[in-house]
Parts: C-alpha cells; structure tokens; sequence
C-alpha cells in the first residue's frame, strides 16, 4: 500500500529534510566530507612527501614551492597538514567508534536489565572511571608504547565509561515504552529486542554523541602529544604538529596556529553538525 | 534571513580569534604570511624591541626606582613581577623533589643546596682549589691525604663544625647511596681524625676524580642529623639558611648572619621551578626573573630584551648516535661498512642548525671538550672527519646489504634527540635506507637500550663528565658489559687489548701514561666505531646585566658571591 | 538516605580495591624498570640486580598487591624510589593545590558556563544564540595547554597584568584557572541551552504564564531550576576529570599538584608513586561522585520525596 | 462586581483569524471565528483534533506564543474591552485572575519541582498583594474545595495521580475566582470514573462561583454533560452553534450528523458505524469553498465553489451550510 512505504522511507526523508533547513549543519557537512576527501587524497594533494626534510630551509615563510612554509626540519607545512588530516580523522574516528560500540553494549545491557547486571556493570564503570582519564591514556600509551594505533586505543577506551552511562540513561527511560513490553509479550529474546528496538531508538543521542566526540578524541590525542606519548615522529598529526609548535610561539606560531586552525575547523564541523543532526533527529526540540 | 545571522555571527567570532592569535605574534607586522626565514628573524627581533619598547621601559623604570630605596622588601610589590635589587630571582628546570643532596638527581637544585651547606673546597673555572672550610691538603703520600680545616665554622644552631663532623659527611654519601662506584677507593675503615682541625683520609687505590668528588660533598651536622628529617629540613653552615620551600614551585633562601666567610651580597635568593621553556622565556621578557636556562630557539630574540644578556656555557653533554654492535641483532655487528655507511650518510652541520638552532658545536671526539681540553692529543685523530658524502655512504650501504633492511633507531624522547632522529630518518632516506624511529621516556628507554636485540642503532647524550664516566658509558652500551666477566661483552678487534687498558685506568697518576693509553684505546674503538659524536650541544644561560655572577667549574654559578653591580 | 549513604560508602570497598589491582596489573605490563633507572646506565647488571631485590621487585605480583594494600590501609604508602621519601605526606602536600585547581576551575566553569547557556537559550533564534554557542564551541575545540600559552601571551606578557607561573601570589592563580575553565565552561554552556531550551517548551511553563506570572519570573525561576537540577550531574563528572586535568595547567605555570608529581611516577616507573596516587585520585573521585549523587538526591524533590514517605527503591541513580 | 453594560455576554469573539508562520509553510488554524459566551454560560467547543480548538482558548488568554503563531484579524471583546488591544502588563493583570485555564494533560501540568500548595499560593499571590500566610491559607482552602487534604498541601506533584493532579490544576485555576474559565480538555486523559467526578466538581465549583466557561473537547458525552450550549468546529471555522438540545436532536450540518453517526448508541440496532470518510484538510492549504465538501456525503458543485453564509435555522441556533438555506 502507498501509504506505508511512505512511512518508512519518510523517516530518514524527514531527518534530511529537516537538516538541510539548517543551514549551518549543511556548511558544517560541506566541512566534514571536504576534510574527509583530503584525508582520503593526502598522497596525491600533497606537493612534497611528509617526511621529506631539507634542512637548509628550515622555519621558511610561505614561497613558492612551500606555500605555507616549512617548519624546523624544512618539511613543508601544507603536504604536513594534509597528512595530518589523515592521521587526526583516523584517531578521532576509530577513538569514538571504539568508544561507542564498546559503550553501547555496556550501556544497552545494564539499561535493558538492570537489577543486579546494572549495578555491577555500573560498579565496574566506576571503578573505571576511577582512574582520571588522563592517567589511564598515560599509563595505557605507556603500557602499549607510544604510537598513534595505541593512543588511539587509550582515548576510545578512555572514553567508554561517559559513552557508556550515557547510553544508559538513554535507555531507562525508553525500557518501559509500551513497544518494548509489546516486542517482550511477543516473547522475542532479549538481545533482539536490545539490537532491533532499544538500540536503534536510542541511537539519536547516541549519534550527537559520537560527533561531539570525535572532537574531544582529537583534542585529547594533541593532549598525549603535549605529554610526549602522542603520534610518533616523523608521523604528522596535527595534535603532535601543535604540541611541537608551542615553544616557537612568538617567532613562528605559524607551527602552531596552522594545525590548531585545522583542529579548530574540524572540531567546530563536527560539533555544529552535530546540533544540527540532534534537532533534526529529534524534531520536539525545534518548534 | 534568520539563518544569514547565523553565518555572520560565525565570521565575526572568527574575525576575534584570528586577531587573538595575531595578538601574539609579538611587535611585527599581523599578517601571518610574512617571510621568516632564519636570516629574517633578526629583522623580526628588531622590530620587536621598538615595539615592545614601551612595555620595557616601564620595566627600567620600576628597577630603577627600587634601586634608591634599598629598605624596599622583596619583589613582592603589587606588580610582583619587578625585581628588587637585593633580591634574585633563578629559574631551574626541573624539582628533584627532595632536600637530601644524597637522592638529589638534578644539579639545579644541588647548587641552591650549595648555598646552604659548606663543601670543602669548591674547584674555580681553571681547575684549581677555591679552599672553603678546608684550608690546606697534603697529597704528598697520594693514597694517604691529610685534610686541615678552618676552626670558626658554625651551623645554624650553633654547633661547631669539627673534623668528626667532615668525617661523618664523606662516609655518610658512601653508606646511603650505596654507590661504591663513586667513593669505591676511599678506605674508611682506617681514615681518622687527628685532632679537632685536621683529618686523614686514606684510599685503597688512588682515583684522580676523588678531587672534585669531595668539592661536592656536603658537609652535615653530626650531632643533629636524621635520616628521615634531612629530606624536609636543612641544617647547614653555609651563608644561606632554607625560608621556605614548596616543592615543584619555588625555594626561597635568606642570608644567614653568623655565617663563617665573607657574607652572601644578595639577602634573598628565590629559586622558581619552570618546567616549559616556553614559560621561562615569557619570565624573563616580564622581568620576573633575573637568570634563566634559554631554549636555543628563543635565543636570538632574549639577546633583544633591555634586561638579558644571554651567555654560552659549555656543558659536558655531547648528542651522539650509538651503533648497536650486539651480535644478537648482528646487523652493525662486526660490519663497519653499514657503520660507515650511516656515518657518512649523516650531515652533522644540519643536526647542529635544526635540532640545536645552530648553538654547539660539532662532535669532535668519544667526550666532551671539557675531557679533550686536559688530553688534546685525543683531537686529532682524525676519526670524526667522517664528511657528509651521500654517494660514498650510498656505496658502503649498498656493499654493507642495507638497502632491504629497516633499522630500528631509539631514542629516550628529549625534544632535540627526537629531532635529530627525524633528521637521520630524513638523510638514510635519501641514500635509499628505511629507518623507524621509537622515542620512549626515560624509563622505557633504558630498558629497551639493554636489550641488544631491540634496536640497531640509537641517539641519546652522554653525560659523562670524566673519562672514567664515559668508559663506562661505553662498557653499559655493549648491552651488559662487565669489567668481571669480559665474555659478557660482544667480540669486536681489539677487544682483550682495550679491556686491559680500561679495566685499572682511574688509578693511573701520570700524565704521559693517562695520554698513551686513551690513544691506544682510541684507536681500538675507530676499528669499531661503535660511537659517533653528533653535536656537542651548550648550554644557553640568559641573567640581567646588572648582575656580576663569577663562574665555577663547568659554568655553574658562584651565588654566594654574585652581586648586584649597578 | 543515611541507609542509602552507608550503602554507597560500603560499596566503596571493593572499587577501591579493584582499581588498586587494576593499576598494578597496568603497571605490571608496563616496559621499563625502575631498579635499571635507579641505577642508571653505568651500572652492571648485578647491581641493578641487587635494587631489584631490596626494593621487592622480584616477589610476585599478589604479595606486592596484599603489601600495598596491608599498608594503605595503615596509611603508610611506602617511600618513593628515587627521594627516599614516604609517598603519603607528599601526595598530602601535593593534593591541596590539585584540588584548588580543580574546584576554582569548575566553579568558575559554572560561574561562566551556566549564564551564558541560559542566555543562550533565553535569546534562541537571536545572533546572540548563534554567538554564545559558536564562542563555547570555540572554546571547546582549542587544546588546553596551547589555549594556556596564548593566554600567557596576552596578559602577562603583552598586557603584564599577571605573572607568568608561580603560584607566590594570589594573581598566580588565575591564568591556570582561566586556562582550564574555559573548556569546562563551554562545555556546561551548550549542555545549560540544551537543558533550558527542553524545559521551556514543557506544559507546566504554559501553566505558569495562564496563571498570569510575568515571563521573566517564569524564565528564571520555574525554568531555569528545572533546567539546572540535571547540570548537577554533569557538574560532578567533570568534576572528576578536571582533577586529571589539572595536569596540563600545573606543567605550564609550575603548581605543585598531584598530576605532575604522578606522571614523574609514570614516566619514572616510581611504583609506589603510582599505587599511591592511583589509589588516592580514585578515592577522591568517588567521593566526589557519591556527594554529586546525594546532592542531587537531596536537591531534586522528584526523589527526595519517595524518601520522605518510606519509599527504599532509588530510580537508577545514573 | 461591576454592571456589566447591555448584554450580559462576558465574551464575544468577533471573525477572529489566528495563522502559524513556519519557514516551510502557513497554518490556517483559526479562519473567521464568531462566538458569544453569556454570563455564567458553559459553551462546548467541539470537534477533531487540529480543528483548532485549543488555538482559540490560548488566542482568548493570549499566551500563543507570538514567534510561530500571529494575529490576522478580529476582535476578542471580554466584559466589553478588546483583548488584542491590551498590553502585555494589563493581560498578566487578568489571567488567572479573571480568566483561568486548565490543560489537558495533568502529568506535566504542575512544576515537578515545587510544592503542590505553593503552586496554587503563588496564583493567588500574583493577584491580591496579601501576606503569604493569607495565601496559603487560601489555597489550602482551595485544595479542601476540590476535595484533597490539606495536609497534602507539601507534597509534591510526583506523589499525586493523574486525578488528584488535574483537581490540583483546577484549584490552581479558580483560585482567584475567575469570570472566565477555558478547560481545554480537562478530562481526556483521566480514565472515565475520574473523569465524571472532575466534571462533577467543576459543575458543583462553577454554580458556586457563577463563573462562566469554554468547555473544549472532542468528547460529546463531556459535551453533553454539562454544556448549555455548543459549537462545532471544523477545519478553524465554526460549521453549527446552537444549544445542547439543538445540537445533539435537530443536527444540521452533515459534519455534525457524521459526529454523531460515528458514536455507537446503546438502543440503535444499526451494525455497522458510519465515521466520516478521509482525513481532517491539510491546514497549510484548505480546499475552496466549504472546507467540509470533500468529505461531506451531499456536498454539491456549488459547495466546492464559494464558501457558505451562516443561516439561523432556528432561533439560536445558526449553521454554516448551503443544505441549510435550501431547508428552511
């Protein structure tokens, strides 16, 4: 019948519609999928390979053949960033989506069963949540040794515990919907209604989550970089690119403002996107 | 319409953050793009002076103020920032975290220490005794010296410091630290005290080091030592006495009255712990500080500032690169042409511009200038004239079969060890040679070094100040090396020859002789060349002008006599 | 609720002693070895041999666990490996400028945070919206310690207002607290607007404004305390990271706290160092987290009501 | 109380136009609204959900809020004064106090964080500067009316059902002995045994007060209970007013009659019910003429050409139909 097929297909018709209303969430996506190009096309943007160092040209102005300029090593900036871009998206995107799985199946079980799974599921957050983040990543960055692949395991599993709880208090209240007790009557078992009912309607917040997280996870990898248990040399990471900038701050904070521009950019994209997704996703808080 | 507003507001607030960033950029002109090679800076730094004139001047002006009321209390005005004249302000890098010289590991805070206790003599800038408590030695009978001391020494609570009392301070290092190594010749069972002034100290072998060992040594309170109180507390005899120490922040020395010796000139000396170097140069453009260690970088633009001079001191740390010849890894083992290969492969000039902004000089030998000043024969030995030839080095790497191969190349993380390690990735690529870089921290670093399997070649500096220090050095690197079991050690030519040279060197008194072996030796490790000496970096010390600071061994500052001269 | 509070308080127990084994298997597995950096690198291998023993390296893991916690329980954590010095009265002289920070950083974060939030979502659809969003966004996206730096930049160099780092004089304090707020503020901020923005659209503002109320009366009083009872929690977790993030603001302007004394532990493998501090952040942080939770019992009526007439079961308390 | 001029209508609503400005679209929800509420009237505002029953009681109070919504036209006269003309200080002055309101669903009615007493206390406050301990008194007063202890007066919404709240809101909103009350569907979400009791007071409370009101609902047995005289509303226009008894035995609008003819009766014997075809008109674009005639069983051309006049069937009572003219 006509009508329900426009059922179904009206309700990611809606969101998007909805979306593109907003033009700041369109100019941030714009954003999002340019960054994702280039990330994508690093080698090819690139005019000069990442690690190619030319001493003889360190800390140049922007010239012809360096258009942003070099940095100490007389790499050059701009094939850096780009490069960059690769490795900040890879450890934001991989971080939170290791987070988010891993902490929405924590939070779907203890929110869906609660009794005794909740509390010990949530004591065992606690205890994870313990220990302050930072030192987890530190110690996780040390354990594993320092390199990108790892500190991108330390955020994502720094950063179960929040995704976790918040997936949680997503589900309580959605546990007692009537659709929830009407999947149980139909005696379906319980995982499929955690991964066909509960997840999927709580993954609106869950996906605001995730683009804001991808912001924290990149801060947080230019964090380890400050630490030194960042990106390892010669990789370029803008984290790491603006951790090695801050002590030439006032004769070059072209170091450091490039990749914090870039990281500023990126994260602002995903945030405002972010927003915009949620009023789109949930259309009550935009009347 | 509603939505235009959105993006406006976007822009202005990236219109406010470009101009808060500009804002930083110090006196020159706001638009990022303006050319900034190393030549220009100094134009740059020029024009930052004018600029930044007026901030400065202000600056003059509070000194000089303060410099006709001499009452005025410590720097403590409103600003907080300005210093008063009969008030010094020193930053040190990093806090050891304990007031006991004995597990004291960084030598900033030992030389605050250096103020509050007296040492027995103090070696000056041309390796002569500057005599303190001590008055006289007799080395005639060089296993045997006789020590005489002054009879007018007082600690802080008045006790008199007798010849029990230094005694006391040299077994106390040697029971402690349980460092035999340092104090391992000195026999304290039979040294004794003559009487109240004079003391005999014997050796079991002789160590011509044993000299600056005891210039260091603190000399402590008998009767009112504690083990556990010494980390907190200080009771010492020296000009200075400890009003207030908050550890990782700042420790604040008074002059002391009653102190033995000329008095201190300086009533306070606050020494401020800055970890960042960013932030110790941001202290020294306001003023708060009056000398600080200066990162290479910021150089160029302190010299600018009204209130620095910035002075070179030379340190004994040489940046170099170590072949890991361990026939577990087997890849540099017994093989000089993959060592060559790397050697020539590296353009020493460019580590000493990029990773050291130019300040150092280029390695010349195993040690440090201040090791080859007392043996310069060990210069021109023309192993170090390795010359940067990519060609050549291409060749050796192509004979040496390393053109497939990765090497591992460590380093324990310091900012220009890392760098020197991109450079080198950069230069072994250029010949057609993949190297990966690992920087650890300390810790991991020095497990990873002794496992002779792990890495193939690696940069980190050597601190050895002796030559007894630096063979050592080099007997640790050979993963484990041990003067009792010498099969511990890797096989390389030479190497029976080069183990009995080294194994008894320290107890070697004649000049002539010290010379020949370290030629001998020398020689030995061209063969393997299992060292090469990069950079040997210096050290950048930045105090106001104003300041007269006389300088003691290795550049460490004399505080006790530093004054104000205008 | 004081049943409830011995309950959480007795919970307390098995964290603690989960988080203490969990941080020992994590240092366990970690590369390095102290008795090596003790000894440094001159040293032959059987006097690194000879540390390891005396410090009790070499006994396995489980009797290290049951020492540490036989004398954390007696309160004494052992002295470090490298100042001799017993860990206990230095984690005491270091926390206090830790827990400074973090509480004027968080205060100022809400001082700053929750108004401009509220006003946020008082003037939606406005540029004043738009720029209160964009400007805690901003605000979010920088890195701390570079965010530090420019401040430093601007108001004690260029503007010489403050000292640069030190923490002698009260002015000290301010740029690391600024420094570290301004990420948290924004963060309450957007989650403040989100808060409000929910609340005004609920039946009872409408039921308000039929009763005749003035809409600012409504604004600021029905709504915004619905809207800020929620930012309670949100408070408290940041609470805790602020804690940890402490560190990056007592590198750069030299305040003797907790984070740099625990990450010269790390990067020193100062195990007892490492114990002890894990042990005493966690403690901390749960306290923090149980009072936030009581708090928020005690200040939402929703709750505090089902205590008032008998009712034990507590909804999630998540 | 003051003399009230001629008429004793306490509220008349003059061709009242009230659209929703959204960036996609605009909503026609009220289109030329005439209505009269005597003294101590109950009127019944009936019809579908959408029709835009609720829009006219908050146009009344006018606590629409203005970003979406806007006034196009007509007059809302209450005891002779336009309400559109008033400020926003003077209208504060007479809600709650002289026209009251109450909302459907109880559960979120009430401030979940503040007393149940005080809520009603604060109504009271608003309107007569008297001493706290006088207005509290008052409401306790008012919770006894409506029949909850007033021990209860401390509690919390929470720890009250959907029953006792929606009393609680009905204390709240006759606190100040208002004129004029709009009960918006008071009743729609309690069960029905609630349900009778609420109406019951809210009779009992309006005969005691002499207030009069706008009863709105979908639910013609409310309708029927305790409402002198009735509006249907269809698509933001009233299609038939009359009294109860017209309304509900001398039905002449076709949309009224399918009303009815979609209730089951207990004595009719006919099987099936016969609901009005299709769905309410999308408010963004109306369909011409008589808004009704695409659903309407004897619409004519003419009905889909140009919209029909009121005609008073009868005395008092008035229809919106072509059909109607044709009859009389």
């Amino acid at each position: 019948m006509k009508e329900s097929k426009v059922k179904k297909y009206s309700y990611f018709g809606e969101v998007w519609r909805r979306l593109k209303k907003n033009k700041v969430a369109v100019v941030s996506l714009f954003v999002i999928v340019l960054i994702i190009i280039i990330a994508l096309l690093a080698p090819v943007l690139a005019p000069h390979p990442y690690d190619q160092n030319n001493p003889s040209r360190s800390l140049e102005g922007p010239s012809s053949d360096f258009l942003l300029g070099t940095d100490r090593l007389g790499r050059d900036i701009l094939s850096r960033l780009i490069y960059g871009s690769r490795q900040s998206l890879q450890m934001g995107f991989t971080a939170v989506i290791v987070a988010a799985a891993v902490g929405i199946f924590i939070g779907a079980i203890a929110g869906y069963f609660g009794g005794w799974v909740d509390n010990l599921l949530m004591r065992l957050l606690d205890i994870y949540q313990g220990i302050p983040m930072f030192l987890l990543t530190v110690t996780l960055a040390a354990v594993l040794g320092p390199s990108l692949r790892n500190a991108i395991i330390a955020i994502g599993v720094s950063m179960v515990p929040g995704n976790a709880r918040f997936m949680r208090a997503c589900i309580l209240p959605v546990r007692d919907m009537e659709y929830i007790e009407a999947a149980q009557a139909v005696n379906a078992s319980s995982t499929r209604v955690i991964i066909r009912h509960i997840i999927p309607n709580s993954i609106a917040p869950m996906i605001v989550s995730i683009t804001m997280g991808l912001g924290m996870a990149v801060l947080a990898g230019a964090g380890l970089s400050f630490i030194g248990l960042g990106a390892q040399p010669p990789i370029a990471e803008w984290g790491a690119m603006v951790s090695d900038g801050r002590s030439y701050m006032r004769a070059n904070p072209q170091l450091s403002i490039y990749p914090g521009m870039c990281i500023m950019i990126t994260v602002l994209a995903f945030n405002l996107f972010g927003d915009g997704l949620r009023d789109a996703l949930d259309p009550r808080l935009k009347t | 319409m509603k939505k235009g507003k959105k993006l406006i507001a976007l822009l202005v607030v990236m219109l406010m953050c470009v101009a808060l960033f500009a804002s930083c950029k110090g006196g020159n002109d706001n638009n990022n793009n303006n050319t900034n090679t190393n030549t220009d800076s100094n134009t740059n730094s020029n024009s930052n002076t004018d600029s930044n004139s007026n901030s400065n001047s202000n600056t003059d002006s509070n000194s000089n103020s303060n410099a006709n009321n001499q009452t005025s209390t410590d720097g403590g005005q409103a600003s907080g920032i300005v210093s008063a004249r009969d008030n010094l302000t020193v930053v040190v890098t990093m806090d050891g975290g304990t007031l006991d010289p004995v597990y004291l590991y960084t030598n900033d805070i030992q030389n605050a220490l250096g103020l509050i206790y007296d040492t027995l003599w103090v070696i000056d800038e041309n390796d002569n005794i500057d005599w303190r408590v001590a008055t006289a030695l007799d080395r005639s009978d060089p296993l045997k010296w006789i020590i005489t001391i002054r009879d007018d020494v007082y600690f802080e609570n008045g006790n008199k410091l007798t010849a029990s009392d230094v005694l006391f301070s040299l077994t106390l290092v040697e029971n402690r630290r349980g460092e035999p190594a340092l104090f391992g010749n000195v026999d304290f069972d039979n040294s004794r005290v003559i009487d109240d002034t004079t003391i005999e100290v014997c050796f079991s072998i002789y160590n011509i080091n044993i000299v600056y060992y005891f210039a260091t040594t603190f000399l402590f309170d008998e009767e009112s030592f504690d083990y556990e109180k010494v980390a907190y507390e200080t009771m010492g005899s020296g000009p200075y006495t400890l009003q207030d120490y908050v550890v990782n922040s700042h420790m604040i020395l008074k002059k002391r009255d009653g102190y033995w010796g000329t008095p201190a000139l300086i009533d306070t000396i606050t020494f401020r712990v800055m970890v960042e170097e960013a932030q110790r140069v941001n202290a020294l453009q306001t003023g708060e500080v009056d000398i600080s260690s200066v990162p290479f970088q910021d150089i160029e633009f302190v010299k600018t500032l009204p209130n620095c001079e910035v002075l070179m001191t030379s340190t004994t740390m040489t940046t170099s690169l170590w072949f890991n010849t361990h026939p577990d890894r087997g890849l540099f083992t017994n093989n000089l042409d993959a060592r060559l290969a790397v050697a020539h492969a590296i353009d020493p000039q460019a580590v000493l511009n990029v990773a050291f902004s130019g300040y150092g000089n280029l390695g010349r030998a195993p040690y440090s200038s201040a090791i080859t000043d007392v043996f310069p024969a060990l210069l021109d030995l023309g192993i170090y004239d390795h010359g940067y030839d990519p060609e050549l080095a291409r060749s050796y790497a192509e004979k040496a079969g390393l053109m497939d191969k990765t090497l591992v190349l460590i380093n324990n993380g310091s900012p220009s060890n890392v760098t020197t390690c991109e450079l080198i990735h950069g230069f072994m690529k250029d010949i057609g040679v993949t190297v990966e870089i690992r920087s650890y921290d300390m810790g991991s670093w020095l497990a990873v070094v002794f496992d002779g399997s792990a890495w193939d070649m690696s940069i980190d500096f050597t601190a050895g100040n002796t030559v007894a220090q630096a063979l050592q050095f080099w007997w640790a690197m050979q993963a484990g090396g041990d003067y009792a079991n010498p099969d511990s050690i890797s096989t390389y030519p030479g190497k029976d020859r080069y183990i009995e040279l080294a194994s008894d060197i320290m107890s070697v008194t004649d000049r002539a002789e010290l010379d020949s072996r370290y030629q001998e030796m020398t020689d030995i490790l061209i063969e393997s060349v299992i060292y090469m000496t990069l950079v040997e970096s210096v050290g950048a010390q930045a105090y106001n002008p104003n300041l007269v600071l006389p300088r003691l061994m290795y550049g460490a500052i004399d505080y006790k006599a530093a004054y104000w001269a205008s | 609720m004081i049943k409830y509070v011995i309950k959480r308080l007795l919970l307390f127990i098995p964290i603690l002693l989960g988080i203490s084994f969990v941080a020992l298997i994590f240092i366990d597995m970690s590369p390095g070895d102290p008795a090596r950096i003790i000894a440094g690198i001159e040293k032959q291998e059987w006097e690194v041999e000879k540390i390891r023993e005396d410090l009790g390296l070499n006994d396995p893991l489980l009797i290290r666990y049951v020492k540490f916690i036989y004398g954390a329980v007696r309160g004494d954590f052992g002295t470090t490996y490298y100042t001799k010095r017993p860990v206990g009265p230095d984690m005491m002289q270091r926390f206090p400028y830790t827990l400074l920070i973090a509480t004027a950083s968080i205060l100022l974060a809400v001082l700053i945070g929750i108004p401009l939030g509220i006003y946020a979502a008082t003037h939606q659809y406005t540029w004043k919206d738009n720029t209160a969003i964009l400007l805690s966004l901003i605000f979010v996206s920088v890195p701390a310690f570079w965010f530090a730096l420019l401040l430093v930049q601007v108001f004690s160099v260029k503007l010489g207002w403050l000292p640069v780092s030190g923490i002698q004089s009260w002015t000290g304090w301010v740029l690391p607290t600024l420094s570290l707020a301004l990420g948290y503020a924004a963060g309450l901020a957007r989650q403040a607007r989100s808060n409000m923005l929910e609340v005004i659209r609920q039946d009872f503002i409408t039921t308000a404004r039929a009763k005749g109320q003035s809409e600012v009366v409504i604004k600021y009083r029905h709504a915004l305390k619905n809207a800020c009872i929620p930012l309670i929690l949100v408070v408290g977790g940041m609470y805790g990271s602020a804690l940890g993030g402490a560190l990056i603001a007592e590198v750069i302007f030299s305040v003797p706290g907790l984070g740099q004394y625990m990450l010269a532990g790390l990067t020193g493998r100062d195990y007892p160092v490492i114990q002890a501090s894990v042990l005493f952040m966690s403690v901390i942080f749960c306290l923090v987290i149980l009072l936030i939770d009581i708090a928020f019992a005690f200040i939402d009526p929703r709750i505090r009501s089902q205590y008032v007439r008998g009712r034990k079961r507590l909804k999630g308390d998540a | 109380m003051f003399e009230l001029e001629d008429n004793d209508n306490i509220l008349e609503i003059r061709d009242l136009v009230v659209q929703y400005h959204t960036d996609e679209a605009v909503i026609h929800a009220v289109n030329g609204v005439n209505l009269t509420v005597k003294k101590g009237e109950t009127i019944g505002l009936v019809g579908e959900t959408g029709a835009g029953k609720t829009t006219i009681a908050r146009a009344i109070l006018r606590i629409l809020q203005t970003p979406p919504a806007k006034f196009c036209g007509g007059e809302i006269v209450f005891k002779g004064e336009d309400i559109m003309k008033k400020t926003e200080p003077e209208m504060r002055k007479i809600r709650g106090d002289q026209i009251a309101m109450i909302f459907q669903d109880p559960m979120t009615a009430l401030n979940p964080i503040e007393k149940v007493g005080f809520q009603i206390a604060e109504a009271i406050g608003l309107h007569n500067n008297i001493k706290k301990t006088e207005a509290e008194r008052r409401a306790c007063e008012m919770l006894e009316m409506v029949g909850i202890p007033m021990e209860r007066y401390n509690e919390y919404p929470n720890q009250f059902s959907g029953g006792m709240k929606q009393r609680v809101v009905i204390a709240m909103a006759l606190a100040c002995n208002p004129d004029l009350l709009l009960a918006d569907e008071p009743t729609t979400a309690l069960d029905v045994t609630i349900q009778a009791q609420v109406l019951e007071m809210m009779r009992a409370l309006k005969d005691t007060l002499g207030t009069s009101m706008v009863m709105i609902t979908h639910d013609l047995g409310v309708v029927a209970n305790c409402c002198n005289s009735v509006a249907v509303i269809y698509a933001g226009e009233i299609v038939e007013y009359g009294t109860a008894e017209h309304i509900f035995d001398y039905a002449k609008h076709p949309y009224t009659i399918g009303l009815f003819g979609s209730l089951p009766k207990l004595d009719s014997t006919d099987r099936r019910l016969s609901p009005i075809k299709g769905l309410m008109p999308d408010p963004t674009n109306l369909p011409e003429g008589c808004r009704f005639h695409e659903r309407c069983p004897v619409a004519t051309d003419k009905c889909s050409a140009q919209p029909p006049s009121v005609v008073e069937v009868s005395e008092g009572h008035l229809v919106k139909c072509f059909l109607a003219e044709v009859m009389e």
